[in-house]
This record gives C-alpha cells, structure tokens and sequence, in this order.
C-alpha cells in the first residue's frame, strides 16, 4: 500500500505536520477546558428552579446539541462578521466547539450528579452547608468517578472533531495533511503520519485519564476493578505475545 | 439530673412543633404532631416502626416540605424558611439513621468538613478535634479509613461524632445505638449524658428501652404518625398511660 | 462502440468513476443530480466504449483512496495535473485551464494583478492547483521583503467565496470556468481582477499505474470525440473559452 | 446574509433532501444501535479478569478511540477491497461509525456501573444468582440513569458524525447541502435547509431521552428533579416570553 | 425447642468453619475462628463492634475470600469454591447489616428477584409469595413501595422477607431487628422461631440480649477477632463464663 514508507517519517518530523498537531492540541485543550466550565456551569443551573434560568439553559442544550458543530463554526466565522464581530479563524473555532461541547459536558455532569444518592445530600444539608457547598464538597467529589469516563470520551472526541475547524481554514492536523496529499497525492502516507499523531496524543489521554481514575478510586477506598492503565497494557502485551 | 415539669412557655422552650402535618402523597404520615423540647433536656421519641418518627426529625432539621403548622427554633419561626434553613441546621444537628456518610471521604474527614467549611475551623485545628471525638466515641484508630470499610458501628459512632464536631445547640438523633452492642451502648449513652449536662438539648429516636429509662427528661410515643402519650420519664415508665402505650410497653422483652 | 472498453472493471459493463460534485461548472449537482462538464463527458467516454457510467459521488479527499483501494476505475473530477501527483497516478488529460483573481466587488484593495497580493489573504480551494500558486506568492514576497501572504484552504468552492464575501479573506484564486459560474450566479458581489494566469493548468482522468488497458481506452475514447466534434461541442456548450481545448485539431 | 430565504423552503421539501435526511437518520439509528450492543459487550468483557480478552479490549478500545473514525471509514471501504472484502458504502460507512462508537460506548457503560455500588453486586450474588444475573438484574438497571445522559449525547453526536460518511461516497445530508451550494453558491440557504433536518431529528432524539429517563426515574421512585422536557420547553415558553 | 448438645460431628453439621482467617490488608479481622452448626439450630453470635461477626458472616456466605481455613456445607467444602459460589449461595440466605435492598425494585419486586431468576419460579407465584412473606412480616401495604420511601424497619423487614423467599436451608442474620421496635421485634421473633420449628438453621448476629436469650440454642460471643466464648445458651447466661464475656455481659443495661 505504501509506495514510500520514509515519506512518513519526513511528515512526520516536518515542521508543517509538527505546528499542525501542536495547533490541533491546543485547540482540543483550550476548548474542552471552557467546555468543561461551561458545562458544570450549565449543569449547575439547570439544579435551580428559576423557570427564566431554565429556559435559558433549555434553548443553549438544544441549539448547541442540535445543530452540527460545523455550522456553529461556520456561523461564527462567517456570519458574526455580518454584524461587525470579526474573530480570528482559531478564535472562531474554539468559541464554537466549547459552547457546543459544553452542552454535552452539561449532560455528562447532571448524569453524574444524578448518580450521588440523595441521602448525601441531605446529609450535607443537615450540617448547615449551603446549597453551593453541599454541591462543591460532597456532591461534585462523589459525582467525579462516574463523570471521568465519559468526560475522557469527550476529550478523544474533541482531538478528532476539531479537525472541523479546517472548514475555516485553520490549519490543523488533518487539513495539513489533506493538503500535503492533494498535491501529491501520496494520501495514506500524509494519513498515517497524522494518524500516528492522532495515536500518540490519545495515548496521553487515555494514560492521563486512567491516573485520575486511579486517584480518585483510591481516595474513595475502592478496591475492586484496581485495573490500572499499566496493568490494561501488560495484559495487552501477553496478547500480543499470544 | 431532674426531670422537670414540662409545657410552660418561656425562654426554656429550644424547639417547638405546633400542629404539624406532614404526607407523602396520600400517606398521612404526620398529623397534627405537638412537642416542645426545653433547653438542655432530652426528649426520647418511641414508637412502632412506620409510625413517623424518622419524619418528624427530619422535619425538625428543615429537611422536609411540611403542609401545614409551625417549628419555633429558639423563639425564631422556622417552618418556612427556605434560604436561610441552613442557618438553623447549624445549630441542630442530624444523626441519621442510616449514617449518611460522606462516601468519598475518610472518617477524621467526614467530622471536619462541616467546621472547617461552615463554621471557617482552620483544618489543623478540625482535625484534632475529629480526633478527639473519634477517641471519645472509641475508634482513634478508624480515622483514615472511608465508610465502605468500617463495620456498622463503627459507622454509627463516626456519624455521631459528625453531628457532635458542629457543636450545634441541639442534636436529634435517629436510633443512634441501633448498631451498637451493650458496652457500645454505655460508652455512647455516657457521651450523651455529659453533653446533656454541658446544656444541650437533644431529641433521641430509639427502640432501647433500658437508654430510654435512664438518659430521657421527657418521654414521647407515636403511633401511626399520631402523639398518643407525651409526659415525663418516671411516669411514662411507672405512672398512667393509655391503653395503647402500656401495650406497646408490655410488648418489651426482657 | 467506436472503442474496445477496458479488459477489468469493478462492474463489469459500467465505466465507474469518483467525482467530488462540489466544483462548478465541471461537475456540480442540480435538483439531486449530478450535472457539469466532467459529468457529460464522462458520459460521452463511456458511450464511445459501449458502456454505462456509474458514478461515485464524494468529498475530494475521498478520491484517491477510492482510486488506490479499486473501489473505482476512474477519477473524473477536474483534477489538475502536476509532477508529484503524475507520479502516483496516470493522467489523461482533457482541458488546459486558466486561473483568476476574483475580488469583492469594487475592488477595495485596487489588486491589478498577482505583484499586488503581498499582505493579503488569499482564499484558495482544498485539492486545486491555485493553492500552490498562492504559497508561490507567498514565497515570492519574503523574497522581495514585502509583508507575506497569508494563504486559507478552504474545503470547498463556496466556502473560499463566503470568505471573500464576509471579508474574511482579500483574495480568491479560482480556476477560470469556476469564477466564470461564480459571477453569474452572484451577479455584483465579486469582480474577476487583473488578467487570466498561468492559463496552461492541465486537468485530466485519473487512474491506477497499473491500469495501461484503461488509460488506452480512455484516450482513444477520447480521440474519437475530438474526431466526430462532440468534444468542441461540448466546450461550447459550457461557454469555455476557446483556449480550453488541449485536444482539438 | 441570505439571498434568498424561499430557497430554504424549496430545499426542504426537495426530494433530495428528504432522501439525505433519512439517510442520515437510518446511519445514526442502525450504527448507534449496533454501537450499543458492542459497547455493551466490552464493558462486559472488562469485568472479567482473563487476561487475554483485557488484552484484546485494550487494543480495540484504543485503536478505534484513538484514529480518527474518518480514517476508519476510508479504511474499511477502500483498504478492504484489497484483501477481497468489498463492502458497500453505507455498509462500510456503518460499519465503521459502529465499531468506533462502539469504544466509546463501552466507556459509559462502564461508568455506569462504576456507579452502582458493591453492596448491591454482593446482595444480588448472595441471593444465589450468577455474575452474569447479577449485572443483569441488577447492575444494569441501576446503571441505565447514569448511563442515558451520556447515551443521549452520543445519539446526538452521531447525528452529526454520520456526515463524515460523504467521504465515500454516501450521499447523506451535509454532501447533499454542500453539492446544492456548489451548484449556485447559496451556500448558507442550503446550509440552513440542512441545519433545520438536523435540528429536527435532534430535537426528537432529545425528546425520546427525556421521555426514558422520566419513565426509568418513575420506576425507581425518584421524586427529585421531575423536569420533564415538556416542562423545560414551557421554561422555555415562560423565556421567551420575558 | 430442646438445647441439644453440641460439638458431635455427623450429619447433623449443616456449617461448619474450622481454622477460619481473614484480614484487610494488614488488619487482622478473623483469627483462627472454629464454629458449627447444626441443622435446625439457631446460632447467635455477639460481640463488641469490630469484633468481626459481620465479617464472619460473609465468609460463610462466600462473600469474602479467605486467606486460610475451611468451610464446609452439608458435608461439602465450599471455602474455595469460586465458579459454584452461587450454588450454595441459593441454600444459605443472609440478610445484610444496612439491608442492601435492590433501589431500582420496589418491596414486592425485591422479594420476588431472585425466586424468579435463580428458581424460575413462575412470576404470578412469585408475586403471591411475596404479598405472603410481606404480609408475615406486617407490612402487605408497602408492597408497591420502593426502598427509599421505606421507613428504616420497613427496609430491614423487606430484606427479612427476601431471604427468606429463597426458602434457604439456612439463613445468616446480621443484626435483623436492629431498626425494629420492641413489637416488632417480637413478631420478627416469633417468624424466626416458626422457621425454625420447621427444620431452618439460623446464625444470628444481635445486640439484642433477650431476643438472644430467647432464641438461641447456641452463643458465641467474638472479641477482636477471636471467639472468646461458644456455648449453649443456659451455660452462656447462666453458668460459668470467661471473665471477658462476664464483663461484656455486665455492660447490659436493664
Ligand atoms: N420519601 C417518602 N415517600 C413516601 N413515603 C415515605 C417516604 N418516607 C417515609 N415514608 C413513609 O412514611 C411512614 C413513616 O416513615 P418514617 O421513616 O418516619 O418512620 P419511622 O417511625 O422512622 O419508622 P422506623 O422506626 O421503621 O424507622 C412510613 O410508612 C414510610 O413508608
Ligand atoms: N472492606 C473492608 N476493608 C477494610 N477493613 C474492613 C472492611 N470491612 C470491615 N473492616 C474492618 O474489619 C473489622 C470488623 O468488621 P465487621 O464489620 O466484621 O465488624 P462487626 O463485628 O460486624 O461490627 P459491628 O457490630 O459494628 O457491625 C472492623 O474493624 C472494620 O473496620
Ligand atoms: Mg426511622
Ligand atoms: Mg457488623
């Protein structure tokens, strides 16, 4: 399949490929941490009763969940201008993938709060914490351990959606790649090497995401499951010895 | 300890329920409950399982909606207050009665989060005296260790020890000795009675007869969420009082 | 059938080809089909050969792939020719097209050709030949010391011609029948600046190195329609200039 | 920005559209489902201990997490072929959208029953039933309302991830919006015909959730935060009517 | 009920722990623990809090891995048992400290769970099983009810009712009247004591001295992981004792 195998690896350490992964990091980053505020910000409100709030909250989750993040940045890029608001293409982007991450990560947290039984709560109460410090001290802490998985989830996600903001021509991972590849056409070799940087920074990820996993099961006392990331790639090592 | 006489309005009067209803749904489970609690005594609630009592705690800490009737906290109206409940939580404290502890946190943890947040305790100072009342309630040694690893006494006395680190001026406890043995039962009937003795007030859910006899001033039955007697200690025991109450008494095994 | 087909086809009896209908007026859809230039004259190949078309339609960056992976025998989809790409696949080529500078109406920046781009932003479109012609400028200005330009690739066409549109970008590099449909679809919202350039951009048929019985048969196919005038017929019939015609006699 | 805004309208009843859009819906429906079934299946994998099977949802889980599902797709369609397995487009496509769902999936399903505590497992085991009864009448039940919020996101996401299958060739409803402006450059016009489909179906998915947790919430006797969506969409009306 | 004699091995060993350890990391809870049980007996084991008794209880149900010793069923060893736990799980039932009851079922539902999956009893006959058992431990109306709106004697008699729709051959109670008041305590009892009349083998975990007293044909009391005293119940409250047991004994207050 490939007819230059070393064409790879002279991608891969090319100064192009290199700035484009670094931009496609920064940019997954930068949106899923406002995406990450955004969202408990969101899922916060949605545990008050004010029915202007609610709405509110009701129209952003379905606007921003319903409509095709590329859209989002599309609008943002080309529309806004339309009304005297001009941000720069990797502005553009990061706005519009963390207002529409965030109203998943919104789900992803009222999933979690929904999950601490509602004794704990109470029990916060009775001790004369406020609503906010009961949610800070003993709801969030216990609503962490179901949330991480899905939020590592969104963080895969994003490393790969954010190849949408090349529709505004920012020059991340993919587009460099397709780039490369139009005008050569040696396209499973520009993809590799973006796959290869696609692979790399999941691994950090996933490494990253079962540390914390790891953390706070242990500050919960867990004992069961103790399947660490390290272990997961021993077992994968006698498989591949198999 | 005196057991004094009881109903007087005055300064004396911590915790006042007037007419209190209570439903869940079509379930009656509180009607029309009266109680007074005076400072520093301790009013004992029995009453057959299901009856309300667990509710009518609950109700008394502000942690249920009620449909009608009034709380007095120190003098203050405290039925409706929504914003401001947890300022009157601070000062009555909780012991559930199925423990509710902070899962994710270790027992010394789960006494010093209330002071150290609410009350602005320094952790150093808060740690110690979690320590202290790990050591009073008898496990020092369960400090570090989380919930899912103590036995079911050992949880029981670390949320007792939780409701204690507030210092709150009075403490309602749910069936605080359920999951205790006899000698367990001493060691926390004492601790009670030397904080009844420091002035404070506490409302005492239990099934132990014998704790009952000893620590209560005050006495009170239920019975499907009805006040059926309400009186002093000696003559609850040993006085006249009605039908149902004595068949309820007599139903004690010893 | 003037011409014998090719031996090996993925469906036998059909001339399969990629096409990536987002570029008009080569090959575009209307109403859900698939119409343009590239679209009937594949259609005329496949006639000469005896043969249906069955065409895939699909984003660009899909083409190559499916070329490589016999998921197709041929790309039809205007594809521009250079050195590089002659490597990995055969091209037969068809047209010789020019490019042009389309600018905001008015031209607000006074650009008269491609000495006055420094400084600018050039839009240009993902898989065409004028992105190469931007970075050239680019390059060509650091040369000269002037400020650089910045070059945005956009996916498709449109998304270049919004960019103009909203000011995003100062520039757009087109090919010469794209901006000519361009302009008389948006009538007074761009004018073409400056005169046609590198007017000698080949496109043609891809297909598999390997493939020399399929690139024997495209070629007579295409012979014979240069021979019989259908092909000039057709250049007509899209209002191409003239200069268009690689093949004619 | 529109030109012409009766151009919506005429897409939006065009057949074309129409086609795309059910299109679009059928790919979300079938790879969402067949996603499901195999996250399922590795969640379940994961809590055994062999270790070869660990080592083999390892690797799955972080090969499909880790590339880009668009190279998925290319892969399955065009690299297949070569060994002899010539799939279609819409069966590559869904193929590939379930397989990469399919990791993602078994992250929130292990979440969820993460989240049902050890003290339900070991009830349910001491009553006689098996592992495998235990995770079924059990743990999964409880895991349901932890794990819908997510579930709903992924739907909604693939919704949207299903475009990406225009890469080989199947004409679902972004290709179709992008083809209809390439034609007359009315680029925003059929963009927003598009976003209106979108909307619409994520607007029924939204719905379906909704509809599901409220009837799992009922089975377990929650009566906390019973905002229904209808509830959130009369906020909404209160909202808009501020 | 006849006290009968205890310690002669034969058939009439029902369970049987010998040499039994087990420790949480470096907490050593059960030390070299010996006990039998015989069948249609009933077995009641006290102890401070820690002591371990829960813990023992769970290795009976095969809950717990254990590090050294054996346990044997009917004659069988089961201490190793992994792959076949759940069949030997089906013949000895427990009812659990905190009760454990399935949150997503309501009480009708929980006790007719495992009836159903483990036995395949037909649903109808579950359904009707379970009103009966409800029924029998007061409580018909709560049926439809799910945990958490259950009173905390509600849960326990509901988690009292599903092991027993198992009909076990023996069931291990962990402090089963603890959320009971006195009358019901004396009806939990005296379903016991029926089960027990017709052939049930019971290990009872309680605090509960009179209900103890009443029920049991043999005591073991636990300390720190070690059974201090095992004997028949007369010998146990009336005759000669350790010092150790004398003393906990003396701790119960009347
Ligand atoms: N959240 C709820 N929803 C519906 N019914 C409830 C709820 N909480 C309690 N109940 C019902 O209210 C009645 C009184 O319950 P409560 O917990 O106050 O009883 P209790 O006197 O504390 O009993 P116990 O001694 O068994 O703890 C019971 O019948 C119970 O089923
Ligand atoms: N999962 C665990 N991890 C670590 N330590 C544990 C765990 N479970 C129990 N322990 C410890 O083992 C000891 C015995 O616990 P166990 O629950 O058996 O006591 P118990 O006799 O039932 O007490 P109680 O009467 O208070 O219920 C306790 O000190 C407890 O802290
Ligand atoms: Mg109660
Ligand atoms: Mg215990």
């Amino acid at each position: 399949m490939f007819d230059s195998p070393e064409l790879i690896i002279e991608y891969l350490i090319s100064p192009v490929f290199l700035n484009a992964a670094w931009l496609t990091l920064v940019i997954t980053v930068v949106s899923m941490t406002c995406a990450m505020i955004i969202g408990l910000f969101i899922a916060l409100l949605q545990e008050t009763n004010w029915p202007f709030v609610n709405g509110f909250v009701t129209v952003y989750l379905w606007l921003f969940r319903g409509t095709p993040v590329l859209f989002q940045i599309i609008f943002i890029f080309n529309v806004l201008p339309v009304f005297g608001i001009l941000l720069s293409g990797f502005l553009s982007g990061v706005i519009a993938l963390a207002l529409n991450e965030g109203a998943y990560m919104a789900e992803i947290y009222r999933s979690g709060i929904q999950s601490v039984g509602r004794g704990q709560r109470t029990a916060g109460k009775s001790l004369g914490m406020k609503e906010w410090q009961v949610m800070r001290y003993v709801v969030i802490p216990q609503a962490l351990r179901v949330v991480i998985p899905p939020t590592g989830n969104q963080f895969l996600g994003m490393l790969k959606l954010s190849a949408l903001v090349s529709v505004i021509a920012v020059e991340e991972l993919l587009l460099v790649a397709n780039q490369t590849a139009s005008a050569n056409f040696r396209y499973l070799e520009a993809l590799t090497a973006a796959g290869i940087y696609y692979l790399t920074m999941t691994t950090v990820f996933m490494f990253i995401q079962a540390r914390i996993e790891q953390w706070v099961g242990a500050r919960q006392g867990a004992v069961a499951k103790p399947r660490t990331w390290t272990q997961r790639l021993l077992g994968m090592t006698s498989n591949a010895g198999a | 300890m005196t057991a004094e006489l009881q109903g007087g309005a005055g300064p004396k009067e911590l915790i006042r329920v007037r007419g209190l209803h209570k439903s869940f749904g079509s379930l009656k489970v509180l009607q029309d409950i009266d109680m007074t609690v005076e400072t520093g005594k301790t009013v004992v609630l029995i009453g057959p399982s299901g009856s309300g009592k667990s509710t009518l705690l609950r109700c008394m800490n502000l942690l249920e909606t009620i449909e009608q009737g009034s709380i007095t906290f120190d003098g203050q109206e405290i039925a409706n207050l929504t914003q401001q409940a947890h300022r009157i939580r601070r000062d009555i404290a909780m012991v559930f009665q199925n423990f509710e502890l902070f899962k994710h946190l270790s027992a010394a943890e789960n006494i010093m989060l209330a002071p150290m947040k609410v009350k602005g305790v320094p952790r150093l100072e808060a740690h110690d005296r979690a320590l202290e009342l790990l050591e009073k309630v008898k496990i020092p040694d369960k400090a570090d260790t989380y919930p899912e690893q103590l036995s079911g006494g050992q949880q029981q006395r670390v949320a007792i020890a939780r409701a204690l680190a507030m210092d709150p001026k009075a403490i309602l406890y749910d069936e605080p000795t359920s999951a205790l043995d006899p000698e367990m039962i001493r060691e926390v009937l004492d601790v009670m009675l030397e904080l009844s003795n420091a002035g404070m007030t506490s409302v005492v859910v239990t099934h132990e007869m014998s704790f009952a006899r000893r620590a209560a001033d005050h006495m009170v039955f239920m019975d499907k969420g009805l006040i059926v007697e309400s009186c002093a200690t000696d003559q609850f025991f040993d006085g006249e009082v009605s039908a149902r109450t004595k068949q309820f008494l007599d139903q004690i095994l010893h | 059938q003037d011409v014998m087909a090719p031996k090996k086809l993925i469906n036998p009896g059909k001339l399969t080809y990629g096409t990536a209908a987002t570029f008009a007026p080569f090959e575009y859809t209307e109403n859900g089909k698939l119409v343009g230039f590239d679209i009937e004259l594949g259609e005329m190949l496949a006639e000469k050969m005896g043969l249906e078309t069955a065409p895939l339609n699909m984003e660009f960056k899909g083409l190559i792939p499916a070329l490589q992976g016999t998921r197709i025998d041929i790309i039809n989809s205007a594809m521009y020719i250079n050195e590089e790409r002659a490597k990995q696949v055969e091209f037969v080529p068809y047209l010789k097209i020019g490019n042009e500078i389309i600018v905001k109406a008015g031209n607000p920046h006074g650009i008269k050709s491609r000495a006055d781009v420094c400084g600018r932003t050039i839009a240009v479109t993902l898989g065409g030949i004028q992105e190469s012609y931007a970075r050239e400028d680019a390059t060509r200005c650091e040369g000269e010391g002037k400020p650089t330009v910045t070059v945005l690739t956009f996916p498709t066409a449109q998304d270049s011609a919004l960019a103009v549109r909203v000011d995003r970008a100062d520039i757009f590099y087109n090919s010469t029948p794209g901006a000519v449909k361009q302009l008389s679809e948006l009538p007074g919202i761009y004018e073409l600046a400056g005169e046609t350039f590198e007017s000698n951009t080949r496109i043609g048929i891809a297909l598999r190195k390997d493939d020399m019985d399929g690139k024997r048969a495209i070629e007579e196919a295409l012979a014979a329609l240069v021979a019989d005038g259908s092909y000039d017929a057709l250049i007509e019939r899209y209002n191409l200039p003239k200069s268009v015609a690689l093949l004619s006699q």
